[in-house]
């Protein structure tokens, strides 16, 4: 079965979109240390320029179908057959523009935050840039595990040399609670691999059928991997460290993209791979999603650090993404990718203006705002944009994915939608409460005479603002490129008549 | 000419987009213009509508999807129907007054561009409401209502109370929500459609269907319509959600009477009514509705009459009037409890305008214990307010009575199997809505002043832009009711019941079960039973003013509890706010986190740690230590030689 | 029976005399005894028939070497050292093993098998001289090796200038 | 004749007891002397083997473990001297900068 398609644009563009960070980075070493401006320069122009490119995948996405587009592969190292193969369809286009948008805005919020070692710190944000769009192109496993494992390197400097007090700690956290479930991917990767009859390709694996226990063994080992990423109850307790200590850019890629590829693991590989185990797992990762929902709220409401209630509320709000996955409607699987793109966007949004204050304060404490709107006031404005957006008011994204979600959630099962529609009202209580205590109420002493956000601060947020509005009014621009692929993965986990399945599998495996 | 109704919602959200862009810098103290002139066109295309639809029109039709997922399609579109005609002539009405009122309330505030904002963005949000043709539209304005009425509690954000209102409202207002999102998953599930068109002709299909609920049968179209009304609950402010309303006080006034009494909060009414096809087809549900109605207008009923805040006391008698909608909504009086929406819309934004001139004259005091004889000072609010009262009190021929009369009278013959008690408990409602009204009007304009020197000093009647307002409403106040002059009546003067008739397309017109003598009876009796509660605060107030004070003494413990609220705020902060903060405290960060997950997380590399630092110990880096170790091994490689 | 004697002299005083070098509390005294150990081990030597080996270990470990350390222990400060406890902690633990290692050592002699007899018998040796014999096997068969050790001692040389000379500066 | 075993066992002895010192001795240089105990216990088996099996490797053998033994001493010493000045002592047990 033919599951690709030509390349529309002539050029490899995904190619393209991987190494342009990569030479930037690289150019960046030869720009003397001394010299900021240029490195500032300089990184903005590459990551503009990156997604300028990637902009062409969004005008010329082909929406009708559900096979792989702008492909390429090559050769890679014959002898293993591992193939240097990109591609993207309508589940992972979005995130392609999602992680180039967000390292614009990474770049332009560092550009007075980042004080010290500045070159190593863009050239670690534009390793990751191209790391990022590698995961999301990736149609042969092994190229996958190798960006997968490569985003860790940069995100762990960047977390550890740039953080906060207690960086040392979270970064080494952040990355053993990644590896060590990265790792069992890995052995995953190579049961298939043999399996398979030594094929890395994520289409060919696709098309076969595995025996039910096999499913169900890989089922956990990739779980182990993603649920880390995601991240899911009970396996979350890292984010938090992660966020409260990671530099203002960092979190933001952490928020918007990096956690977004746990999910998008469980969309490219758990569910079509493994569809008979995903079907029978699914009650358990619905449970373990409605925890995540409630338990994130509820703990968000006695946090005390701004940044630590926001990685909180990325667990509740992560949550419904993978409610909404393992629902397996459309509705659900639909509801829970523009989930994704928008915590990204929205979660995203709050870490950057939580570091805008920072910049201005060095504080994280809630209770030492107080009444920032009224020194504040566009800066307030936009605040409660992202807020409402977080809790899911109507008109703004997170309706639209929040209402998807739980209508498919509700759909799969009820009480798995009833319990997590209860997450709305939590996610209001904490979000508002935040508000509260930050803009309203008497200007604090830490606060008062505190200048509002620079043009430069408003460029990083404004685009933002308009993806909230634009996806809560007319989400179909990002639905319809879904549609095909959510409908074809369905097909694919819900198509039952698997094909025949060999006897001596196992045997096989464990030769 | 369908697209023109697009206009209505449209033209107020132009206003709030120009007003919050560039009414900081730009506009400031203009700001008024653009959000005022967007109002009145929404109400000139408003009346337009209105022509249309009594001319046999009904409007039906979608602008764009909004979203398409697998089986799941919602656009946004309008409905404009008899129903939806009464509505968006109530909003943009009372909008567009209060739009000018609030010209000369908010005068000099340094917000002033913010608040026309938020009261133009209220306007579309509560238009698209009443306009939408789909439930998720509807929950659109739904949500929209409530964020305004979010910033606009909050209006002054340093004051800490007006922010815990405003969050409080949010949050309250949430819980209703939640039942109302499951009620459209409910829908979505059973009619595969969210219109109201598809869902309201098929509804009658499913009028036996029961469903698995949660592990429960239950009827289908109760607990549809039971859900529906969760939503209704929260945003109408009834019993037990009814917390958030009297707090929300804290907003300026005009927000109070255009959100808080005429518009927003009965916007739970409006949808009871727009799903009465539902409603219909389930006894228990209607019933629910009546019980809820009926207790939470006693309920407020009984906690307005000690309260000594001006606002309070009309918030407290907004939710009972509410009550009184779903009373009639609830013994199948839709067409009742739209009319009572109608007429209660104007006399209480005037009741609440003119509270907010009597507090612009006393320069923000609200206790009215500390008022008294206003009424020489300012003659317009206080004629306008006493009619205001009279119309609420039930005073015969002004707009309160006609509405109250046909809700009592709907109750009492409806044939509803709670008919008879709810209007017992409505006709009490009657009585001690007109005490407590009358209490306001004689401790705030009559007897003596008894505020401050200073305070009597600055008494004045307030600017035109606010007096005219008031008149304008006043007219309304008397008039209102003329539409739905029950037949009775009107019989022996030549008008129809108007409304009724109008209506009945959407709403249906349930006949009363009991003859003209009854009909006759029970008018004279609630007109009775008003006038004895004005009778009544005259004499506590007038003529042995000395007497309230004493039955508070002699009554302290009721009284207590009264003034308290019966305490529900306080039960609600320690059976749900406190318990669950201190489970994410000592539980979820104290216990699970740190002592489970993060004992698991940091206690295997801790496990390795502490091995590992045994295993160190044998390296003391003494170098005997090392060599005789060494010569050990030797000496056992030996012996293995040896001994093999 | 001479014979017998004269080696049971020679291995109770060397037996002795090492056990006076490892536990004497002054380190001069364990180099005065060393070096008598040394003029003792060169006898046994002659005994076998070793002259040149005996007159080297002479010249070399009692000539040399044992003048290197006696410089050096001049150099410590002998007061305090002979005050304190001349062994470690774990001494017992030192004496077990070797003891132990001692036994299995002696316990393997037995199963001594003797090899092929070379072609140096004494009476060849002596009708060459010993010196002359080793001299010719050295400078033939073992010429690499020895220039091997040339360059050892050279290394040793240097690296005992560089290690204990001071630093210039400082 | 005296068995080439009794020259075994007297080198062994010699050997156990160089080594005895090795292990137990604080003062490095005692150590030190400790070592060169032992290479001569191993130069007395050496010698004696040569002489029982009229060999004259072991006597080369010998003769090159006295040139490494020099120069072992010499190198030694110097780092003895390094020690003592950089930390004021020779004993070993108040070395202990690789404890773990």
């Amino acid at each position: 079965m033919e599951q690709t398609m030509n390349n529309a644009l002539g050029f490899p563009i995904l190619s393209m979109l991987i190494c342009w960070p990569l030479v930037g980075a690289a150019f960046l070493l030869f720009i003397s240390r001394t010299n900021e401006k240029a490195i500032k320069m300089v990184s903005l122009l590459i990551s503009v320029a990156t997604f300028l490119l990637s902009i062409l995948l969004f005008s010329h996405f082909d929406k009708s179908t559900h096979l792989m587009q702008f492909v390429e592969r090559y050769e890679w190292i014959p002898y293993l057959n591992m193939h240097y193969h990109l591609g993207l369809d309508g589940i992972s286009v979005l995130f392609v523009l999602l992680a180039t948008l967000v390292t614009v805005l990474s770049v332009l919020i560092s550009w007075e935050s980042v004080k010290m070692k500045t070159k190593e710190f863009f050239i670690c944000l534009l390793v990751l840039e191209s790391a990022m769009i590698g995961v999301f192109c990736s149609l042969d496993f092994m190229l996958f595990y190798l960006f997968w494992e490569a985003m860790l390197i940069p995100m762990y400097l960047l977390i550890g040399v740039w953080g906060g007090p207690n960086r040392v700690y979270a970064a080494v956290k952040f990355f053993l609670y990644t590896l060590v479930g990265s790792v069992l991917m890995l052995v995953g990767i190579i049961v298939l691999y043999f399996y398979a009859g030594r094929s890395f390709n994520i289409l060919e694996l696709m098309t076969k059928a595995y025996p039910y226990k096999m499913q169900l063994m890989l089922f956990w080992a990739f779980f182990a991997a993603f649920a880390v990423k995601v991240p899911m109850f009970p396996v979350h307790t890292w984010l938090p460290d992660a966020h409260t200590e990671a530099p203002t850019a960092g979190s933001v890629i952490l928020a918007a993209v990096l956690i977004k590829m746990g999910a998008y693991g469980f969309l490219r590989f758990s569910l079509p791979l493994l569809p008979d185990a995903s079907r029978e797992m699914a009650p358990v990762m619905l449970a373990l999603s409605v925890i995540a929902i409630i338990y994130g709220g509820i703990i968000c409401l006695a946090q005390t650090d701004l940044k630590r209630l926001i990685a909180y509320s990325s667990v509740s709000h992560m949550g419904f993404v993978t409610l909404g996955i393992f629902a397996l409607n459309t509705q659900g699987v639909e509801g829970g990718i523009l989930q994704m793109l928008n915590h990204g966007i929205v979660t995203g949004a709050l870490f950057l203006s939580v570091g805008i204050i920072y910049e201005r304060t060095h504080t994280r404490v809630i209770a030492d705002y107080g009444g920032v709107a009224s020194v504040m006031p566009i800066y307030a404005s936009l605040f409660i944009v992202f807020t409402f957006a977080s809790i899911g008011l109507p008109a703004t994204n997170g309706f639209v994915g929040e209402f998807l979600i739980l209508l498919g959630g509700f759909k799969a099962s009820q009480w798995a939608g009833v319990l997590s529609a209860s997450g709305i009202i939590i996610g209001a209580g904490y979000m508002l409460w935040l508000y509260q205590r930050v803009f309203f109420m008497e200007t604090s002493q830490k606060v008062a005479g505190l200048q509002d956000i620079t043009t430069r601060e408003l460029m990083t947020l404004l685009p933002m603002v308009i993806l909230i509005f634009w996806i809560g009014i007319y989400p179909n621009t990002y639905l319809s490129f879904m549609h095909p692929s959510v409908q074809h993965l369905l097909e694919r986990v819900n198509g039952g008549s698997a094909p025949a399945v060999a006897v001596n599998a196992i045997t096989q495996i464990l030769r | 000419m369908m697209t023109s109704y697009a206009l209505i919602p449209l033209l107020p959200l132009a206003a709030f987009v120009i007003n919050i862009l560039l009414g900081r810098k730009l506009l400031k103290e203009n700001a008024h213009w653009v959000s005022i002139a967007a109002v009145a066109g929404s109400w000139v295309v408003a009346v337009m509508a209105l022509f249309d639809v009594l001319s046999g029109a009904k409007i039906n039709y979608d602008v764009y999807t909004w979203m398409l997922s697998g089986g799941f399609k919602v656009s946004v579109g309008f409905l404009i129907d008899q129903l939806t005609v009464v509505m968006l002539i109530v909003v943009t009405t009372c909008s567009m007054l209060i739009h000018i009122y609030s010209v000369g309330y908010m005068h000099g505030d340094p917000g002033y561009y913010r608040f026309f904002s938020y009261l133009s963005l209220f306007t579309f949000s509560m238009l698209m409401l009443v306009m939408a043709n789909n439930f998720l539209q509807l929950y659109f304005g739904w949500e929209g209502v409530g964020l305004c009425s979010y910033f606009l509690i909050g209006y002054y954000f340093d004051k800490k109370s007006a922010s815990d209102a405003g969050k409080k409202a949010f949050i309250v207002n949430r819980f209703g929500d939640f039942g109302f999102g499951i009620g459209i998953f409910i829908i979505f599930l059973t009619f595969g459609n969210v219109y109201y068109e598809p869902v309201f002709s098929q509804a009658g299909n499913f009028a036996n269907a029961s469903i698995n609920f949660l592990g429960f049968d239950v009827h289908l179209m109760t607990l549809i319509a039971l859900l529906l009304f969760c939503g209704s609950v929260g945003k109408s402010a009834q019993m037990p959600l009814h917390v958030w309303l009297p707090d929300a006080m804290e907003g300026p006034t005009p927000v109070s009477a255009l959100i808080h009494a005429a518009t927003m909060v009965t916007a739970g009414v409006f949808l009871v009514a727009r799903c009465s096809p539902i409603f219909s087809l389930s006894e228990t549900a209607l019933m629910v509705v009546a019980l809820t109605g009926a207790i939470t207008s006693l309920f407020a009923a009984t906690i307005g009459l000690v309260q000594n805040d001006l606002k309070r006391i009309i918030a407290y008698s907004t939710v009972s009037q509410l009550g009184y909608m779903f009373l009639a909504c609830g013994v199948g009086a839709y067409t009742a409890g739209v009319f009572h929406l109608y007429t209660h819309a104007f006399f209480k934004a005037l009741l609440f305008l003119c509270a907010g001139s009597v507090m612009h004259a006393m320069g923000g005091e609200l206790n009215i214990q500390k008022m008294g004889n206003l009424k020489k000072y300012m003659p317009v609010t206080y004629i306008t307010m006493l009619i205001a009262s009279f119309s609420i009190s039930g005073f015969p021929f002004l707009a309160g009575f006609f509405s109250k009369d046909e809700i009592l009278w709907m109750a009492y013959s409806g044939g509803s199997p709670v008919g008879k008690f709810v209007w017992a408990i409505g006709t009490l409602v009657a009585f001690l809505t007109a005490f407590y009204s009358f209490r306001l009007i004689f401790l705030t304009f009559h007897g003596s002043f008894r505020g401050t020197h200073d305070q009597e000093h600055h008494l004045h009647e307030s600017p035109k832009s606010m007096t005219v307002p008031l008149m304008l409403l006043c007219v309304g106040a008397v008039a209102a009711g003329w539409v739905g002059i029950p037949a009775l009546i009107g019989e022996q003067i030549g008008v129809h019941n108007y409304i009724a008739e109008f209506m009945k397309p959407v709403l249906g017109h349930p006949e009363g079960h009991g003859t003209h003598g009854e009909e006759l009876g029970i008018m004279i009796f609630s007109t009775l039973v008003g006038l004895s509660g004005i009778g009544l605060a005259y004499f506590m107030y007038i003529l042995r003013p000395e007497l309230p004070g004493r039955i508070a003494q002699q009554f302290s413990a009721v009284h207590r509890v009264l003034f308290n609220k019966y305490y529900v705020d306080e039960f609600y902060d320690f059976i749900i706010i406190r318990p669950t903060i201190w489970i994410a405290k000592n539980v979820l960060i104290g216990v699970t986190d740190a002592r489970i997950i993060e004992a698991i997380v940091n206690g295997v590399p801790n496990a390795i740690a502490a091995f590992s630092s045994g295993l160190r110990r044998v390296q003391t880096g003494l170098m005997q230590h090392y060599a005789t170790i060494m010569a050990t091994g030797i000496l056992l490689i030996v012996a293995m030689m040896l001994l093999r | 029976m001479l014979q017998q004697l004269f080696f049971g002299y020679y291995a109770f005083t060397i037996i002795i005399l090492s056990l006076l070098v490892v536990t004497r509390r002054n380190p001069v005294h364990s180099v005065m005894w060393m070096l008598l150990l040394f003029f003792h081990i060169a006898g046994l030597y002659l005994f076998l028939n070793a002259e040149f080996i005996a007159a080297i270990q002479v010249i070399v470990y009692a000539g040399a070497i044992l003048v290197l350390f006696l410089f050096v222990v001049l150099l410590l400060n002998l007061k305090e050292e002979i005050s304190l406890k001349q062994f470690v902690g774990s001494w017992p633990a030192g004496l077990f093993v070797t003891g132990l290692l001692f036994v299995s050592v002696v316990s393997v002699l037995g199963s001594y098998i003797q090899g092929p007899i070379g072609k140096y018998s004494i009476a060849a040796v002596r009708s060459e001289t010993h010196t002359k014999a080793l001299g010719k096997l050295l400078y033939t068969e073992y010429l690499f090796p020895f220039e091997i050790a040339s360059l050892i001692l050279l290394v040793a040389v240097i690296g005992a200038i560089v290690l204990a000379k001071r630093k210039l500066r400082s | 004749m005296v068995p080439l075993n009794w020259y075994l066992i007297l080198s062994a002895a010699v050997f156990m007891i160089g080594m005895f010192g090795f292990l137990t001795r604080k003062n490095v240089i005692i150590m030190f002397m400790s070592v060169e105990l032992m290479l001569n216990a191993v130069n007395i088996s050496l010698v004696s083997f040569s002489h029982y099996l009229q060999d004259m490797r072991g006597h080369i053998l010998v003769f090159f473990i006295i040139t490494v033994a020099a120069a072992e001493a010499a190198i030694g010493l110097a780092i003895i001297l390094a020690l003592f000045r950089n930390k004021q002592t020779a004993h070993v047990d108040e070395m202990n900068e690789m404890k773990g």
